[in-house]
């Protein structure tokens, strides 16, 4: 039965898909990503990725809209052009949607426990992890112990898009022309959406942290929490305007958690190497390895959680800022 | 239903085309990240579904007593690639807003008439 | 009897789904965005229920909070809309 | 006492699910924006209420039910504050009521 609703949402996504390419209006485009977000994570949650989910929740719903909207404020909402060689196009891509479609036959059935991806790493993760982390939630114990490098890679490259963002919107002249003091206002003049958001924002400031803390007992972790924490400034900034935002946590000190997000993550692993380990192994850390691994853990995490909220709210004052 | 058992990998064959083909038939650089976008969730959904194992649950050990676990590794690629492409978009999307300052249009034909000129 | 109410959710996430295709206005797609997002966040608990892991409500938890900040957004951007064509007008009838 | 939470808890949860139905079918089917809105609106707290209610009837007393007790708060005050936003930001652009409505109140003033 489980497996019918995954269809069907499968097959709303789809039809989302068509017509997010279809329609030329790029607000309703961006309206209807939303949809397929929202979509996709039920879909995750059915195929039991839980963790993946949460993060769909967190980067899908709230601020990938609030960034494309922004970026479409100072661009422009229609498309003006007709598609280019849409005939061509359409063969190519039907073409290699057939080929896909016939490489797919080849491939183990859904769920199958037998299939390759299932024989290889994955039943060594699962049977290890109580032994040397002890915590409950293997993806996050994946994540941040087994493979560590992975996830300091991602960071990266987390960190070097928030500077590039930064570099490309940080100077110039801005384009707007917007009256200083309207613009400052936010949605100040909405009574009822005012109070509702301020009503929730300590709310999600809060359930940011239990998802930041409680990352390997259930679902989360420091990619989630950054975040639903930045989406919960970036609610504040909605609602009180971006200055007032900005005033509580200046463009200066969000540049500090860019830089010191890594830097945590870094200096974990140097610690392991100075300790006596390899770089990136928490087994020295403390006197007992498993207590060593859910200290490196818990501090990675916190290096994570640390980067994506600085980028993510930097990313959206820089686009904010352009519109003044 | 064993026919069924290859539907997610066609939904992923099929989504992930009208990503690529809004990204090389549309001419607006903001629809082109959209189809990008779409491109992403595609690739996002390929992972998830190959890790999924019948009756499991998820990799999260609980009271309960579950024996079967789906397979943690590719939710860790995929947890991870999630907040990476909100990113890149976001620099992507930093490109475009630069782009309309400099030209006055997104839209990629007009961009390269102005080259031209 | 969870799945009476997950079917129904679903088919009215794809009822939701053909309003937010067919439009006519943005405010109805808006609408529709709105609708998927309480859908979702039912969908979630019923089935964190029907796979017998409770422990997985901090999922529709996440949806209930965020989905508010997407449709502030999209005040926001109406109202800086509504401004920029002020301005715009402003401007004209000073050239005049 | 079981089978009686039971029974309770399956009744809450089809209404819920009718409710969210109907729902569903105002928001397709009703004539403007407003009216669909109203649909979509009345029948999403609703629905929230008997779904959320009935699961919690299920969970019993545990960790579940606070924070299904937590959802269906926030649902309730996100969700109609949504509304009211939507529909005043549609009404400040212009978006005008379906005209047969409005008629029809005229007439039966008359």
């Amino acid at each position: 039965m489980i497996v019918i609703f995954g269809i069907f949402l499968l097959t709303l996504l789809v039809i989302t898909a068509i017509a997010i390419v279809r329609t030329d209006n790029l607000f309703v485009a961006v309206m209807l990503m939303g949809i397929a977000s929202l979509l996709i994570a039920g879909n995750f949650f059915l195929l039991d990725a839980a963790d993946v989910a949460l993060t769909e929740a967190a980067v899908g719903a709230g601020i990938s809209t609030v960034l494309f909207l922004s970026a479409l404020a100072l661009t422009s909402e229609r498309e003006r052009a007709k598609s280019s060689n849409k005939l061509l196009s359409l063969v190519v891509v039907a073409a290699a949607a057939m080929i896909l479609i016939y490489a797919t036959f080849d491939k183990p059935r859904f769920g199958d426990p037998g299939a390759p991806v299932q024989t290889h790493v994955a039943p060594w993760y699962l049977e290890k992890t109580p032994e040397y982390i002890d915590i409950p939630n293997v993806v996050t114990a994946v994540l941040g112990s087994f493979r560590g490098y992975d996830t300091l890679g991602e960071v990266f490259v987390v960190f070097t898009a928030g500077i590039g963002v930064l570099f490309l919107l940080g100077s110039g002249v801005p384009l707007g022309s917007l009256p200083q003091d309207k613009i400052n206002e936010g949605l100040r003049h909405h009574l009822i959406p005012r109070v509702v958001g301020r009503v929730l924002i300590p709310f999600i400031l809060l359930f940011g942290l239990y998802v930041q803390f409680h990352g390997e007992y259930g679902p989360g972790g420091g990619f989630q929490a950054g975040a639903i924490i930045a989406a919960s400034i970036i609610l504040f900034a909605l609602l009180e305007g971006e200055q007032r935002a900005l005033s509580v946590l200046s463009a200066r000190v969000l540049l500090g958690l860019i830089a010191i997000g890594p830097l945590i993550y870094g200096a974990v692993g140097v610690a392991g190497i100075l300790l006596g380990g390899n770089f990136l192994d928490y087994s020295v850390l403390s006197s007992n390895p498993v207590k060593g691994q859910q200290l490196g853990i818990l501090l990675i995490e916190a290096g994570v959680g640390i980067t994506v909220t600085g980028v993510l709210l930097s990313v959206f004052h820089a686009f904010a800022a352009r519109g003044r | 239903m064993e026919i069924l058992g290859l539907y997610n990998y066609w939904v992923f064959a099929i989504l992930l085309m009208i990503g690529f083909y809004a990204v090389i038939a549309k001419r607006n650089l903001i629809k082109k990240l959209i189809g990008l976008s779409l491109f992403q969730a595609a690739v996002f959904l390929l992972y998830i579904t190959m890790g999924k194992v019948d009756g499991g649950t998820a990799p999260i050990f609980s009271d309960t007593g579950a024996a079967i676990f789906s397979n943690p590794l590719p939710q860790v690629l995929i947890l991870t690639a999630i907040v990476v492409g909100i990113s890149t978009t976001a620099l992507g999307l930093g490109i475009v807003v630069r782009l309309k300052e400099e030209y006055g249009s997104i839209e990629e034909h007009e961009i390269q008439e102005i080259d031209e000129r | 009897m969870y799945y009476v109410v997950t079917i129904a959710t679903l088919v009215t996430m794809g009822l939701a789904l053909i309003r937010a295709v067919l439009g006519p206005s943005v405010y109805d797609r808006v609408l529709a965005v709105n609708m998927i997002g309480t859908k979702t966040v039912l969908l979630l608990s019923v089935i964190a229920f029907l796979y017998g892991r409770p422990d997985f409500l901090d999922l529709a938890l996440a949806y209930a909070l965020i989905n508010f900040i997407g449709v502030l957004a999209v005040l926001e951007f109406f109202r800086n809309r509504a401004l920029r064509r002020s301005t715009e007008r402003d401007k004209g009838g000073v050239n005049k | 006492m079981t089978t009686l939470l039971d029974i309770l808890s399956w009744v809450l949860l089809t209404l819920g699910g009718l409710s969210i139905l109907i729902g569903g079918i105002g928001a397709l089917r009703m004539p403007d924006l407003y009216t669909r809105m109203h649909a979509a609106s009345v029948t999403d707290s609703m629905g929230a209420i008997l779904v959320l209610v009935g699961i919690m009837l299920q969970a019993g007393w545990s960790l579940a039910t606070i924070k299904l007790i937590a959802v269906l708060l926030f649902l309730l005050l996100t969700s109609p504050t949504s509304s009211y936003a939507l529909a005043s930001a549609a009404l400040l652009a212009g978006t005008r009521p379906f005209e047969e409505s409005v008629q029809d109140d005229d007439e039966g003033q008359e």
